[in-house]
């Protein structure tokens, strides 16, 4: 295991990679894809090892630490100077972040190798700078740091769906922008109001505080503060009302810029709740759970629905990922570690099967430079192999067991049932919804006979694509089977973040009496002893 | 013991075969695919047999008899192992699933050899397999739920197998998505059985249950919902009222599958897991009382229907909801094992049924139309013996196989007090309706298949019998639709009924006191008598009809037009499902969901605060009118704001309360 | 009534007369004149104050030397009557009003306002003129050496703005 | 009589531009090459800075506390040198191209400098009104300098008219204070009644003379007139150098006067919100992009505003003012870089009699140039504030400075603005990158950039990354306790 | 004896007036003219302060005061040539190239 400022590594080899491209010729396209392709592989492999070596199984708090004094506030050499500080560090959530950016970014680099034919330079230096703000959003502790990545990161990913986007891509990428600027900008409100009760930016010094009492923020306060946070995160995720961004931007943004959009971008919002919001203001996160959970589970409901009627194919997997993040969101805020746990895994199997699908609708647009399914159909017959990755991950994506999507739904709604079951039954109707919607429009695109001539001709899946694929498939059923690897790594994690949650009741409680946990109607009294008994054990169990 | 140290093998070996065959089968001439996945299919079998032959000498102790291999889900205090395990059901599954399968395989290789797609027909056979030797070894009910779902998947595939056709791809997609709907319930029942127990695994979840007090008739407590939503997952995949909808639809797939997956095995699944939950079924009567009520219905209901069905695969389908409906009732009169014998006779028989079917379609090169038929005795010898045998066996005519387990359907029927003194009576008279319907409508179909006139034109069709590898299964399967009911036969001259005997262990019961079975044996006669004639009037109805007076049948439609429509047109279910719900859904989601709240509401919204920002620009930009006399007028305006805020408006106290 | 305020009341119509003609005259020579009306009017205040040499300053170099610039560039342009255009309906609408409202608050505001700066009676003292000069080249001498190089840019201005041929 | 030595070093800048401004205007005779005079104006903007060598040593009161030699001042000194040497680099090539005298412009650039100089040190009320008029009247002849164009004239004219009809406003206010007070040394005005009607008056009058001449709405309406018809290194100078000292004024008027930080504080919280909002959404269907940016320049007056209100309601209070200050401060030198870099690049697209202004004519700048066009996009979101730029740090001090005085509701709507200006912002860049330029535009070769210019928008650029990256040693010198030598 | 406050009620009026010119005359000319009167109010209310107070650096302030409308004027009417030139009108109104 090496020594050093390895996560400053990971956060700026992409930086470094950006300005190596700059210094090649423009029309070099050539060498211009490997030196991007192998920076991002580097990074890929590094965070892999970096990370996996360096956060150890089991271990809670934050590992790989690096702490610097960075900007000062306050009178200068007085004592009420504070600082601004460059604090990273991982932990078992933020892990997997990571890696599934750097994957992601490869994955993206690959895809956009013969697509990208304007302007290449510039784009896989959007990509490795997008790369560099996604890992440094993951990675930091210190609130300011935070910020600063988050707003970083918005820059290349504007330009690539600007650029390099669709007929209406500057539309698109001026309400992306707008969306996600009009969020944070409170949220750096948000931050400024924490600071100025807490006087630090760091976040684990904030979280110390309110762990030991030291710091109690007033119920109004944290309220809003809270609101700060959370509406920045819900238009990233995106919750419903708050998702009509992401339609235009999805489908205007080219394949990579979609690929990291909905495989990575989306998950800095859920990550944020979990990391910030919940932590930071458990009592107005409890006291907003069930107004948020409704939200999530209008997301998954509405946004399966308004998937099921897209005519456009790009667009409809943009909807399903609203109908997708609405089950993280849901696992979040139900509170419960098995839902918390399947809430990050479905991050991470979203960013996979969504990113698949997205990369598949590229491949077909880089053939038919369409989205509309009207324009498809019968393309299981030009190009049998593009069918079957398709269908394969549609499958993962609508949560076919063995394969990564339904680990994470269905811990999720189980664990969300456990303490909420109406919340989960609702909810579970988006697992019917999503057969609805992925199904049909796979009928329509690839069954039936071939309705537009040219469509007889497409090529199938090129070499490169196959490896993009094949590996998407292999991660696909390992993260299906093999999900302990990852669920063994978050536990410990997920469950800080609930016992953060659970600190001892203050002042202002006591006058609210607490009200008793809601039972499901139907349980008789023997067994709901029985099951809180279970709730109480599992609590202890897994500390 | 080797095999049951490596249970694992059994299920593997179907994936391994249709990995290898769907991974590079394309290149491959069929004799190699075929190779592979017979040989994989055939491996498993003999690899359950040896399991089964091992199963029989363990210990009790030891049964069921559980094999962990590694943790697959784990998050919190929940955990579901890759586990698999053995026990008598399973054995009786196994068998069905391996044997069944194997032959439907040979089966397949004669029926799709001039098919395209060769490579990818077996490669999802034997992924089906798979799937289905997962649901009935998991340990738990989350891999019984890959299982579940994987069947569903492999299900969906091979319905749209003719993907170029609409039809089939709409049934696939069809079977799929209603499925779905049955497996919310699923899940849920999951989750609420997970909360009331903290796990999943059979061997805990019934152990614990075990020492419950049972529900009352009419509670819903937490066992009653559990199984009810348990049940609902099996009514989609056993294609039960009101689910049952996409079964009929499924027959675009080839035939074989039709065969194996719904007819033999797949279909079959809810029936298991209400058998394989008994533990908890028996604790909630309402539940119970449900099974049995929803499964009576949809007995009748399908049977009804497969009277003026005209296509061969259609009566066949609605037969097969009809006798899925028979096990239900059987397990919700608490004849689980009744209902497990069901369904293993069913196996047999249904799935020679749809070979035979298929064999006649081979025969007359895709015609599916019975209307078109007719008069095939003679041409096509083997198909027609075999196919009479299966019409004789489900048609419960003794010796045969469905003989002995509807009559023990029936009889427990008959028996059950539960929900009432009387509900036994009336399940017991529906169901010996819908024997009296299944004898008419098999015989329609023999009568109007195989004898008769000649209604189709030999010119273009050359009838012909199919090979020895479609024929090799319809025989063994003929045999077995024969002889597979012999375990219970001893019953009758008041021997041990050696089925439910070797479900005992699982199921409980078997050991009933000497003079109940004393009374009980005369009365089982007796309804076997009455169950025997029942038959015989359905023949005898189907034969005065379809040979005796072939014109009859048309006047008599006509005279009954809107009953005779109404069930040629299935009650208007699909009909019905459209217009209610899948319509309305799509309404609402195109205009409501997505034109109106979505691009108008939300979006309008956003866009509206955009546009009223710009067009406030625009009025902040107008008041650059460019005069300075207007500017002039601006100054002065700041001039007396300033003042007047500083004038009226309080001063400011240092650090004022705002906004905290 | 001291004959002081008697003069002064006289003075001050006679500025505000003049102020008064300078805003309703329409030729921008009679505005000029009347400017000049007000400025000698306020001299006459100043010297009432006793403030003889700001009134001297006040002749000398406003209405001599400023003064006579206006009118030297009004001669200059051939400024005719002036055109009462109306485009800008704000100044139309609103400017007159508004503009008396500012007056008004102002007068107002001072008129109500009892401080001790405006107890004092003006006594009529003479300034001392050599006090001023001190202070001029003592205490301000910083602001004074300032203001010639303003003079400085004036000169440029006029140079760079009004001279007819490029450079 | 004579002034000591201490007093002259300590307004030794001002005085060395003044000087250099006059030295120029003899030269202009005599020589007649431009890269002579064009030197030496670059040497004396740059000698003031030097000159403040003796005020960071030895810093205090000169002219018996007329002016102070402060950290404050030489802050400011250091800034309004820097846009001095800055404009005049971009205004050699300019002068050059549009056949103008450059002698008398340098020197008159020197003069306004000089001005804002003795605004942001002076600590009397006479001696800050001439400075202001010192760069007022200077930057009224700058305005017009391309006199033969139309445009020109009339941004002079409406300058001056109303830049003299707010200094009248400003002065009655001097006066009323003065009234009041007895003095017009700002150090001697705490003594004064609080409750006086007339020192009311008086500090609404001086705020409106001040607000006019930062732009505050709704006294920003001469703003993107002059800023449009001015030769564009003007405006250049006049958003970054006259804004900052007239700020710098208000500053300390509002340090050292009790009775205005009373006073002034919901009139800066009103002007705030009014300026913030008229800058940004007038700024949104703006399609010349000099008048875009100066739009701009209003909404960040309204920003810097916010900062006031800040201050105001900090005074005297644990916390203490000086993060505000110091974020006052820092961004107006962030403002001040990135601005006058932005306008550099728009001088030169401008091309001869300043025609190229439209936002079309930007069209596909992405590819044509594309480090122009990278280093445009980097002053157009450090206007933004987006991290990693100087103006991310300066408007997120400005945020904290607000929330920390609980000024919530005025941190949001700021917050809102930000949002209002990413859009138009963000449409340059768009029109840049996205947008397929005309053809008679493509086909025009691409424009050299002159060393001079180069040489401003790197050092802005590294300034715009830098102070995003860096700016701890600014900030402790910002922040240090005697910001203001009182 | 007069009272200080009258000079600044005066002087108020004066300035008002002053305002009321610039906002309703058109002739840039003019326009200057009620600016100097602006000016004019101002010294004015220097001047009765100054002698109120009974100090004289009012009366300094005054001078400055008229130094700097004279620079102001030399420059105003500069420009105000320079329109004139270019227009060929005073009126400020037709003075409306930029807008918007």
């Amino acid at each position: 295991m090496p020594a050093g400022p390895l996560l400053s590594i990971l956060i700026f080899l992409p930086a470094l990679g950006a300005l190596a491209l700059l210094c090649l010729r423009s029309d070099d396209h050539e060498w211009i894809r490997r030196l991007a392709f192998a920076v991002s592989l580097a990074e890929f492999i590094l965070s892999l090892w970096w990370l996996l070596r360096g956060v150890p199984l089991g271990s809670a708090g934050y590992r790989l630490e690096e702490f610097h004094k960075w900007i000062s506030l306050g009178p200068h050499g007085s004592a009420s100077q504070t600082f601004i500080n460059y604090h990273l560090g991982a932990d078992g959530i933020s892990l997997f972040l990571v890696i599934l950016t750097t994957f992601l970014t490869v994955v993206s680099i690959l895809c956009s190798w013969k697509s990208i034919e304007k302007r290449v330079k510039e784009f896989f230096i959007m990509i490795l700078l997008l790369e560099v703000g996604v890992v440094g959003v993951f990675l930091s502790l210190d609130l300011f740091l935070f910020f600063l990545f988050w707003e970083v990161m918005l820059i290349p990913m504007y330009f690539l769906i600007g650029i390099w986007g669709h007929e209406r891509r500057i539309y698109a990428a001026i309400k992306f922008v707008l969306y996600t600027m009009a969020g944070s900008i409170l949220m750096l409100v948000g931050i400024l109001w924490l600071y100025n009760a807490t006087g630090t930016f760091d976040l684990p010094t904030i979280q110390n505080a309110l762990q030991t009492g030291a710091l109690a923020l007033p119920r109004g306060t944290e309220t809003l503060l809270f609101l700060a946070f959370f509406v920045a995160f819900a238009i990233k995720v995106p919750l419903f009302p708050f998702h009509t961004w992401l339609p235009d931007a999805h489908v205007e943004a080219p394949t990579a810029g979609s690929v990291m959009l909905a495989g990575v971008l989306l998950k800095m919002g859920t990550y944020g709740m979990i990391r910030f919001c919940l932590p930071l203001f458990p009592d107005a996160s409890r006291r907003f759970a069930p107004a948020i959970a409704v939200l999530a589970i209008i997301g998954i409901i509405y946004g399966a629905l308004v998937a099921l009627v897209q005519p456009n194919l790009k667009k409809l997997v943009a909807y399903s990922s609203v109908s997708h993040l609405g089950f993280v969101v849901l696992g979040i805020f139900a509170f419960h570690l098995v839902s918390m746990q399947g809430a990050v895994f479905q991050m991470l199997a979203h960013g996979i099967s969504t990113g698949g699908l997205f990369l598949l609708v590229g491949m077909l647009y880089d053939r038919r430079h369409t989205f509309e399914m009207s324009q498809f159909g019968g393309l299981a017959t030009p190009m049998p192999r593009l069918a079957a990755f398709f269908l394969f991950v549609a499958l993962s994506s609508l949560g076919l067991p063995m394969l990564n999507g339904f680990v994470g739904e269905f811990l999720i709604l189980l664990g969300t049932y456990q303490v909420h079951w109406n919340w989960a039954a609702w909810a579970a109707i988006g697992v019917i919804l999503s057969a609805c919607y992925l199904l049909w429009s796979y009928q329509r695109v690839f069954f039936g006979e071939i309705t537009v001539e040219k469509n007889k001709t497409l090529p199938d899946v090129s070499a490169r694509e196959r490896v993009i694929l094949a590996t998407m498939v292999v991660i696909t059923l390992w993260m299906g089977i093999g999900s302990v690897f990852i669920t063994g790594r978050t536990a410990a994690a997920s469950q800080s973040v609930l016992d953060q949650m659970a600190r001892p009741p203050r002042a202002y409680d006591a006058q609210v009496p607490v009200k008793p946990a809601p039972q499901p109607g139907k349980l008789p009294s023997g067994t709901a002893s029985f099951t809180q008994k279970q709730n109480s054990l599992e609590r202890l169990g897994t500390r | 013991m080797p095999i049951l140290d490596h249970l694992w093998i059994i299920p593997l070996l179907p994936l391994l075969g249709s990995a290898v065959n769907g991974l590079l089968g394309g290149k491959w001439p069929n004799k190699i695919v075929n190779s592979v996945a017979l040989g994989a299919t055939g491996l498993s079998f003999l690899f359950a047999v040896e399991a089964v032959r091992e199963f029989v000498h363990l210990p009790p102790e030891q049964i069921p008899w559980v094999q962990k291999y590694f943790t697959w889900i784990a998050a919190g205090a929940f955990r579901a192992d890759f586990a698999l395990q053995i026990d008598q059901l399973t054995v009786v599954m196994l068998m069905v699933v391996t044997g069944v399968g194997f032959l439907i395989h040979i089966y397949s290789t004669g029926y799709m050899a001039h098919e395209g797609g060769y490579y990818r027909f077996f490669s999802y056979l034997n992924l089906f397999m798979f799937f289905m030797l997962i649901l009935v070894m998991a340990a738990n009910y989350v891999l019984l739920f890959v299982g579940w779902e994987g069947v569903g998947l492999c299900s969906y595939l091979l319905i749209g197998f003719y993907f170029l056709k609409k039809s089939a791809a709409d049934a696939g997609k069809k079977a799929f998505i209603v499925n779905r709907i049955g497996d919310f319930g699923f899940m849920l029942g999951m989750f609420l059985l997970f909360r009331t127990f903290g796990t999943l695994d059979f061997v805990t979840v019934f152990s614990k249950a075990g020492p419950l007090q049972a529900d009352a008739m009419g509670q819903f407590g937490t066992l009653t919902v559990a199984c009810l939503l348990l049940f609902m997952g099996a009514t989609g995949k056993s294609a039960q009222l009101p689910l049952y909808v996409w079964l009929p639809d499924a027959m675009e797939g080839p035939t074989p599958v039709s065969a194996l997956i719904h007819a033999a095995t797949m279909v079959t699944a809810g029936v298991y897991v209400v058998a394989r939950s008994h533990v908890l079924f028996t604790h909630a009567p309402t539940a119970m009382l449900v099974v049995a009520v929803v499964g009576c219905a949809t007995a009748i209901f399908a049977a009804t229907i497969g009277l003026v069905q005209t296509d061969i695969k259609k009566v066949l389908a609605y037969s097969t909801v009809s006798q899925l409906g028979y096990m239900f009732l059987a397990c919700g009169v608490g004849a689980f094992s009744a209902g497990i014998f069901h369904l293993m006779t069913h196996a047999f028989f249904k799935a020679l049924l749809f070979l035979a079917a298929g064999s006649v379609i081979h025969a007359m090169g895709g015609e599916q139309d019975m209307r078109h038929m007719g008069g095939l005795s003679k041409k096509i010898k083997w198909t027609y013996a075999t196919m009479l045998t299966a019409t004789l066996a489900i048609a419960g005519f003794p010796p045969l196989a469905g003989f002995f387990s509807k009559d023990s359907i029936l009889f427990s029927a008959f028996q059950s007090e539960n929900g009432g003194p009387n509900t036994g009576r009336i399940l017991y008279g529906i169901g010996l309706l819908t024997a009296l319907l299944t004898s008419f409508y098999m015989f329609r179909l023999v009568f109007l298949t195989f004898f008769g006139k000649q209604r189709y034109d030999e010119h273009h069709i050359h009838v012909h019998e199919s090979p020895w590898s479609m024929l090799g299964p319809l025989v063994i399967l003929a045999v077995l639709s024969i002889v597979g009911g012999w375990f219970a036969a001893p019953t009758f001259w008041g021997g041990p009924d050696y089925f439910t005997n070797f479900l005992g262990p699982v199921f409980g019961g078997g050991a009933e006191s000497a003079a109940t079975e004393a009374a009980a044996h005369s009365l089982e006669l007796t309804l076997a008598l009455v169950a025997v004639v029942t038959a015989l009037i359905g023949f005898g109805i189907a034969f005065w009809l379809y040979i005796r007076r072939p014109g009859k049948p048309e006047a008599l439609a006509k005279s009954m037009r809107g009953i005779y429509t109404t069930l040629l047109n299935k009650y208007y279910v699909d009909e019905f499902y459209a217009a209610t719900v899948v319509k309305p859904l799509m309404w609402v989601s195109t205009n409501v969901l997505w034109k109106f709240v979505d691009v108008a509401g939300i979006d309008g919204t956003v866009n509206g605060i955009a546009s009223s920002a710009t067009s406030l620009g625009d009025t902040v930009r107008h008041t650059q009118s460019g005069n300075t006399r207007s500017y002039a007028v601006w100054v002065v305006i700041g001039a007396l704001v300033v003042i007047a805020v500083i004038f009226f408006w309080p001063a400011a106290a240092p650090v004022s309360g705002m906004g905290r | 009534m001291t004959p002081q305020l008697a003069i002064f009341f006289v003075l001050a119509a006679l500025a505000v007369l003049g102020a008064l003609s300078l805003i309703l005259q329409r030729h921008p020579i009679h505005s000029a004149l009347s400017l000049i009306v007000v400025m000698i009017a306020l001299a006459g205040l100043y010297l009432l104050m006793g403030a003889e040499f700001v009134a001297a300053v006040q002749i000398i170099v406003y209405g001599g030397a400023i003064m006579v610039l206006f009118v030297f560039v009004i001669m200059l342009l051939n400024a005719g009557v002036e055109e009462r255009t109306n485009v800008s309906k704000l100044a139309g609408v609103a400017g007159i009003p508004l503009a008396v409202a500012l007056l008004g608050f102002l007068a107002a505001a001072i008129a109500r306002s009892n401080e001790s700066a405006q107890a004092g009676l003006q006594t009529g003292t003479l300034a001392n003129t050599k006090e001023i000069s001190t202070m001029l080249f003592r205490e301000f001498v910083y602001p004074f050496e300032l203001t010639s190089f303003l003079i400085l840019v004036a000169i440029l201005g006029a140079i760079v703005l009004a001279q007819r041929e490029k450079s | 009589m004579f002034p000591n030595t201490s007093d002259v070093l300590r307004v030794l800048p001002e005085l060395i531009w003044c000087g250099f401004g006059a030295l120029l205007m003899l030269l202009q005779p005599l020589v007649k090459s431009r890269q002579v005079l064009t030197t030496v104006a670059v040497i004396g903007a740059l000698g003031g800075i030097v000159g403040n060598f003796y005020a960071v040593h030895n810093p205090g009161p000169a002219f018996s506390g007329l002016v102070a030699a402060d950290p404050f001042s030489i802050f400011f000194s250091h800034l309004v040198g820097l846009v001095a040497v800055l404009v005049i680099l971009t205004a050699a090539p300019y002068l050059e191209r549009e056949r103008l005298a450059d002698a008398e412009f340098y020197a008159l650039v020197l003069f306004a400098t000089a001005g804002m100089g003795v605004l942001a040190s002076a600590q009397e009320l006479l001696t800050a009104f001439i400075g202001l008029e010192l760069s007022s009247i200077s930057s009224y002849i700058l305005a017009g300098y391309r006199r033969d164009t139309l445009k020109s004239g009339e941004s002079s004219m409406k300058y001056f008219l109303l830049g003299s009809f707010a200094t009248a406003f400003f002065l009655y206010g001097i006066a009323l204070v003065y009234g009041v007070t007895g003095t017009t040394n700002l150090l001697k005005m705490d003594a004064a009644d609080p409750t006086s009607t007339l020192l009311k008056l008086g500090l609404a009058l001086i705020l409106i003379g001040l607000g006019f001449k930062v732009a505050a709405a709704p006294f920003q309406i001469w703003t993107p007139d002059v800023y449009e018809g001015a030769p564009t290194p003007v405006t250049a100078l006049f958003s970054a150098g006259p804004k900052a000292a007239a700020f710098a004024l208000l500053l300390r008027i509002f340090a050292d006067v009790p009775a205005a930080t009373q006073f002034w504080f919901y009139a800066f919280w009103i002007l705030a919100v009014l300026t913030m909002f008229a800058g940004n959404l007038g700024a949104l269907l703006q399609t010349n992009v000099k008048r875009l940016l100066a739009y701009s320049s209003i909404a960040h007056a309204g920003y810097i505003l916010v900062a006031f209100a800040a201050v105001t309601s900090l005074k005297d209070t644990e916390i203490g003012a000086s993060p505000a200050y110091a974020a006052i401060l820092f961004y107006l030198l962030t403002y001040a870089l990135v601005k006058v870099g932005a306008f550099t690049i728009v001088s030169q697209f401008g091309g001869a009699g300043e025609k190229h202004l439209q936002l079309d004519d930007f069209a596909g700048l992405g590819e044509r140039q594309p480090w122009v066009a990278a280093i445009l996009s980097l002053f157009l979101l450090s206007l933004l504030g987006l991290p990693v730029t100087a103006g991310f740090l300066g408007k997120f001090y400005i945020f904290k400075a607000a929330v920390d005085s609980h000024l919530i509701w005025l941190a949001v709507l700021m917050a809102i603005n930000s949002i209002i200006g990413a859009y138009y912002y963000i449409r340059v860049i768009v029109v840049m990158y996205m947008r397929e330029p005309s053809a008679e535009i493509a086909a025009s070769a691409p424009s050299r950039f002159p060393l001079s210019v180069n040489v401003v928008l790197t050092i802005t650029a590294i300034g715009a990354v830098y102070f995003g990256l860096f700016p701890s040693r600014m900030l402790n010198f910002l922040l240090q306790a005697n910001l203001l030598n009182r | 004896m007069v009272a200080t406050s009258y000079y600044l009620i005066l002087s108020a009026i004066l300035f008002g007036l002053g305002v009321v010119a610039f906002v309703f005359r058109r002739n840039v000319i003019t326009i200057f003219m009620s600016i100097e009167l602006m000016l004019n109010a101002v010294n004015l209310a220097f001047v009765a302060f100054s002698q109120a107070r009974h100090q004289s650096d009012g009366q300094v302030f005054v001078l400055f005061v008229i130094v700097v409308a004279a620079a102001e004027a030399a420059v105003g009417l500069g420009i105000i040539i320079l329109t004139a030139r270019n227009r060929q009108s005073l009126n400020v109104e037709r003075v409306d190239l930029l807008k918007l």
